[in-house]
């Protein structure tokens, strides 16, 4: 049992810090500018966050990676929470290389992974669909095989994260079964502009950009058919934990900043004569974001210990605990770091907002907190129950 | 002691709502039960609509366009206009610049901006709040130097809800700068928003909303006739117009209206074998509510029956803090469910502004989901605005607690 | 719409609220001085309160009573609630009492209500057992009918609140269908003293008493038969309502006292040189309780309003609101009243404890605020869905 | 950074299950799962049990018969002993009294009662908390005047837990009242509780238990020898004994046996046509404690891992408040839940002392469910002693915050 970071680790999390904070010197007029650039984000910036290795962190290096696991993923995270960085990090690495790492082959994956270590190609996990809420396998969307060993995609996703610039996106289509079976869904790599294939693109309430995605009879070769089709869903769940993980992260990166930003803000805001944090209720509403901000940081690492777990039942379990205390966590620190700013803290052009938006998305993304509740409980919770006395 | 209703009551309520449902137009009404923004027409067009029933301003000194109605019937009145979506008349002219005329106004005063106020021929706005003072209002800085028959002001307003779309504002300056207390020497000025030296600004929201704005006055003239009451002592109509209209601020009605469409939503929305309002712990989460909505409602009527009983005019009931810091969170607890339903649906942010930034090759998104969050952030404002719900807990300390 | 008192109403929150002050001058010492009674109760003030004529109010004139409604049921239930009194007003009349008006003949009441309203009768409710939990409906205790036009029980019936003591328990037992079938339930008038009953009576957590009952082969004659055979939880649960809207009253009062004395204890308790009412977290935690006051004084006052609704759905609906707010209403002012009170807030020698177990016990009584939260949910809550636009 | 335990770690958590499981009798163990109370009896038994094995002082020195265990290894052993429901050895004696006489005690009064107090020979209680001070420890009253070789104490401690049990106590009283500073003039005196002048009586707390007492001082004679440090500087041993053992204050292992037996009984109540653990709203309330006790779990584990890197001996971490706010939370979230299972079945009090009220011709109720309600009425208390959460955020706001 260790939890301190090993020298690598203290050394990657000291250059994405610096790297994020010098790219995002005040994080407001970086994002608006940003928002300007076709694709929501700095190409400039996301080759720089490749040309420091970052996009190659959780590959194995036999494939073209660093081998890194879910620590290195974490600091990542939490310094891209620190920041709100745009770049396409979670859209490429996590959700796009999650599914290349586990559901593609060695052939796949020695022609993708180098590319996607490069920063030369982006991915998006287009996944959701109108019906689907939070049901990873509620997929109406099908894939027909055709003669030549590929697959006629044809359905609609929706709020596909950087879907409107990714180069290619990942695909999840139904090669059999009912919308809500198991069992039956496939995941097909597709060209960004093939043909058939129209993306509506948007910005989104976080800052970011997405896309809704219509699919009429696109072709899929069969070497962009990724894992055995009808047997997705394993390697869609597994980067869904591992994308929760990473979330917690970044999560835990953006309570830090409002809690920073509401601490010094209560200090040095002057109410009746006096700054409002010589008031004891203002004082005490600190320790409780305190309080969050530590129990969300303990679950985070958790998180990314167990993000690793082999054990499907075990993963899952922690993986829901995770999303139900980053949810509530985050709703509660950026619900009052909000009140405690008051006014200016509803403006876009003061940063708290940006901050509680980007963790009201979070916790929308993958399942809300009660979500996640509702479905450990289901699981049986993380204790066991004790045996009655002999 | 009896919760039924009078058969004139029933009766009354019955005609304000037909009123409302056959006279304010539907597609307004639609706007405010979906949650989506409302334009300046929008508004006026509602406004104008009841002041040609004489509903406009139902709460004013009879002669000037009022009503006898007796408390239960404001109630009544004010229920079903925010169940059925009805914009409130603007509340500048109704509640807050007209009744401040009536009790301060010179007869000139009255006669002239009265009827413009009650018809929304003129639309108002208020400018109390500076960057320098949030709750502590008294501390503004702004400035009125008088010069001849004008005053000359200078200085910044912030918070200004809608002036971009106001005539006339009316502000709070400070008129004497040498006094010990700080109340002393605030003036109230009326102020036309097209005299020269006056710029607007709006203030983003984070729901990306225009609502509120900066108003800078630089030199800006305005005639000593446009001081309502005495010079120095504009802080008697401050006062008096923030302890009007307390009961309202509870807002059950609109919190009725939005359960009632979570409802709605969340039995069209897929959640397991069935819809998201046959899952036992989201149906849970609006029952709470509507409990906690239930109570408020009782304690709102029972403030109103006390406040008749103690014949109190607008002088607010300090328990009426109770009906502000519950009020508010039921509306940020309605507006958090409304999103919850959407779920990832909430994300698209669909343009509000030409100048907004962001391309958007829309038609996207969900059509009932896209208002969810920018309503849920835009209520954020409502335990922030007209005193914290922090101040309103030091209000019901001092003044019901004793302490 | 109007809820002022009425001039008699107030005569009558003045009179009660006057004799149970003078009865419990000092509430610790009078529980204790009462507990010390074989009954748990002073039976002089039980007469008393007879004389006064409170044992009478619900009661039909008609029958020998005042025919008067929940409001003045709701005035006496604030004032026991003030003063814990423990004199068994509950379980006689709001208990007993209502399944004597709901369920019981024209030629029964003129012989049960004459008495009740002496104070000459005392009654317990003898519904639930050790498996029902909150299901009224649920009884597996029989009774088979006998050659006489009578029946003979057989069960187990458990913490029967003042069954140790009462001269006649009403039991609920099973005519017809299995243990959780809504038809099928009998109420039955038993003699305290019956042959092959036996009770095993015990305190209370709330300072209260109760007993365990047997019954085996307990004979109930024909006219002790309460309404028709197998048709009881009708009359069951309405007056179970109606003992809901009594709660929340006693629970109203029991809050209004911990209220009072919590504010009164902080303003003088003084720590590190000042009152601890001086501190603004103090305050803002006391504006909190009374915001939980005045809001569950505002459902009870609604509950009294409904307790005497016909529709039964209505009805039902208005109670589960009623319990959910008055269960977590107590819960906090409890909680908070001890906490801010400190050690002394610990002891049985102080005042607040007593409160605050009647309160936890309230909560307990007929489904705690969650078990209602349930069932009003699966009612459909208390507003209706608007319609999708034209 | 790793989770996993290591293999010497592991075998150690092994050895430490075991030996509690096979050595510390059942009957003891099921007391404290089923949440009954302890007799004096199972206190020592347990006490004396781990102290055979060397167990019942661990953080003590080397040399008086601590151990050598890593902050995981205790970590571990704290948690197996709470997750067993092994009591606990005597606090007074092995984490309070004990390291305080090792750091300030002279040699002869470690040779005389170290071993007395390791083995629980003595059962001893702490004298620190008065009638006029709570939080505020400072201002205590009891005064101890010198008269020749002996100090003369007159006053009165209160909340003085498990006083009837104790055979010594160890008291901070007044030897100068004349000092400015009140910290100062307080020394920490070791008196025999049966030395003549001293009365004990009981406080009978709402679960009706009687572990707390007021313990009276009349003209009782202590010899000098029994102060320990220096005369005047009683304050210092005071921080430090209030320093120690900070991170146990989490109680982590008893809430998680807790949430093992609230599924355990949950499983055999009836609720609709499953048990209560069928209940998705009750599976959720357990499952919401379960998230936050991970994550406190996890705190206490970085909190022992930065001390351990930052070195902090006894020193108080700040955050560690943090595991007094969040452990209490849970304690009283997990007792509150164990009442809720026995419904209307916790409503029985079973006497717990032959001069309680109320008379009882038991055997009544359901037997698990009896201790449920005095066990949740009793943990009310463990977010007031040892600083109530309110100084626990005050200590957070100063001491972290920098307020």
């Amino acid at each position: 049992m260790d939890l301190e970071l090993t020298e690598e680790q203290l050394l990657l999390k000291d250059s994405v810090n610096g790297l994020l904070a010098r790219r995002y010197p005040d994080v407001v007029k970086t994002r608006v500018e940003m928002m300007k650039e076709p694709k929501g984000y700095s190409e400039a910036g996301w080759m720089e966050l490749a040309g420091q290795g970052l996009t190659a962190i959780p590959f194995a290096e036999a494939d073209g990676g660093l081998g890194q696991g879910p620590v290195e993923m974490m600091l990542v995270g939490e310094a891209v929470g620190r920041t709100l960085a745009l770049e396409p990090f979670y859209a490429t690495v996590v959700l796009g290389g999650g599914i290349v790492r586990h559901a593609a082959n060695a052939e796949q994956r020695a022609h993708l992974v180098p590319e996607i270590a490069a920063g030369t190609l982006t991915l998006a996990l287009a996944h959701q669909e109108k019906q689907s809420r939070f049901d990873l396998f509620d997929v109406a969307t099908t894939a027909k095989p055709d003669a030549s060993g590929g697959y006629v995609l044809e359905g609609e996703k929706m709020v596909v994260v950087n879907g409107d610039s990714a180069d290619r996106l990942i695909v999840t289509a139904r090669v059999a079964g009912d919308r809500r079976a198991k069992e039956g869904i496939g995941l097909f790599l597709v060209d960004g502009k093939a043909a058939g294939l129209s993306r509506r693109g948007y910005p989104t309430q976080d800052g970011g950009r997405a896309a809704d995605i219509s699919l009429s009879s696109v072709k899929v070769a069969k070497q962009d058919v990724l894992g055995e089709p009808g047997k997705g869903l394993k390697a869609l769940e597994r980067t869904v934990d591992e994308a929760i993980a990473y979330l917690a992260a970044e999560a835990v990166g953006a309570m830090e900043v409002l809690h920073e930003a509401t601490l010094d803000y209560v200090k040095t805001r002057k109410q009746f004569g006096v700054a409002i944090g010589s008031f004891q209720v203002i004082q005490h509403r600190l320790v409780d974001i305190f309080t969050a901000l530590e129990q969300s940081r303990s679950i985070a690492i958790y998180g990314s210990m167990m993000a690793g777990e082999d054990n499907a039942i075990e993963r899952r379990r922690a993986m829901h605990a995770v999303k139900v205390q980053i949810g509530k966590g985050g709703r509660h620190i950026g619900q009052d770091a909000i009140q405690l700013h008051g006014g200016i803290g509803m403006t876009t052009e003061y940063k708290a907002s940006h901050y509680f938006k980007r963790l009201t998305m979070i916790d929308l993304a993958f399942g809300n907190a009660d979500h996640h509740l509702r479905e450990l409980a289901r699981l049986g919770g993380l204790i066991e129950a004790s045996k009655p006395a002999a | 002691m009896d919760l039924r209703f009078s058969p004139e009551d029933i009766a009354f309520r019955e005609e304000v709502r037909k009123f409302f449902q056959t006279e304010v137009p539907l597609a307004i009404r639609r706007k405010v039960i979906e949650g989506r923004e409302l334009t300046k027409a929008d508004i006026v067009t509602s406004h104008k609509t009841l002041h040609r029933r004489g509903w406009a301003t139902p709460g004013w000194a009879k002669e000037w366009g009022g009503t006898d109605w007796s408390p239960i019937q404001f109630y009544m009145f004010g229920e079903e206009m925010q169940l059925n979506g009805v914009p409130a008349p603007v509340g500048f002219n109704v509640t807050m610049h007209g009744p401040v005329l009536i009790q301060f106004g010179t007869e000139t005063q009255k006669k002239h901006h009265l009827p413009r106020i009650a018809a929304c021929d003129d639309f108002w706005c208020q400018g109390f709040s500076e960057p320098g003072s949030g709750s502590d209002l008294a501390s503004l800085k702004t400035t009125a130097v008088r010069q001849g028959d004008h005053y000359i002001v200078n200085g910044q307003k912030i918070w200004t809800t809608l002036a971009q779309y106001a005539d006339w504002i009316f502000c709070l300056v400070r008129t004497d700068t040498t006094t010990a207390k700080k109340q002393l020497g605030i003036s109230y000025l009326m102020i036309d928003m097209r005299t020269p030296g006056i710029t607007t600004r709006p203030i983003v929201t984070m729901d990306g909303g225009r609502e509120v704005n900066e108003v800078f006055f630089d030199n800006v003239k305005v005639p000593v006739e446009n001081l309502v009451g005495e010079e120095g002592r504009g802080w008697d109509c401050a006062k008096y117009l923030l302890g009007n209209e307390r009961t309202g601020i509870a807002r059950v009605g609109t919190s009725k209206m939005r359960v009632a469409r979570i409802k709605e939503l969340a039995r069209i929305v897929p959640s397991g074998s069935g819809s998201l309002m046959d899952d036992p712990q989201f149906a849970e989460k609006v029952a709470a509510v509507e409990v906690e909505l239930k109570a408020l409602e009782m304690t709102q009527l029972r403030i109103i029956s006390e406040d008749r009983k103690a014949g109190r005019g607008g002088k607010p009931n300090p328990a009426s803090s109770i009906l502000k810091i519950k009020g508010s969170e039921l509306q940020q607890a309605t507006t958090e469910l409304l999103m919850e339903i959407a779920g990832p649906l909430a994300l698209p942010y669909v343009r509000q502004d030409p100048d907004d930034l962001g391309h958007n090759e829309g038609p996207v998104g969900v059509d009932w989901a896209l208002p969810t969050a920018p309503q849920y952030f835009n209520n954020r404002k409502v335990s922030i605005y007209g005193g914290t719900n922090e101040i309103q807990h030091n209000i019901i300390a001092k003044a019901v607690l004793g302490f």
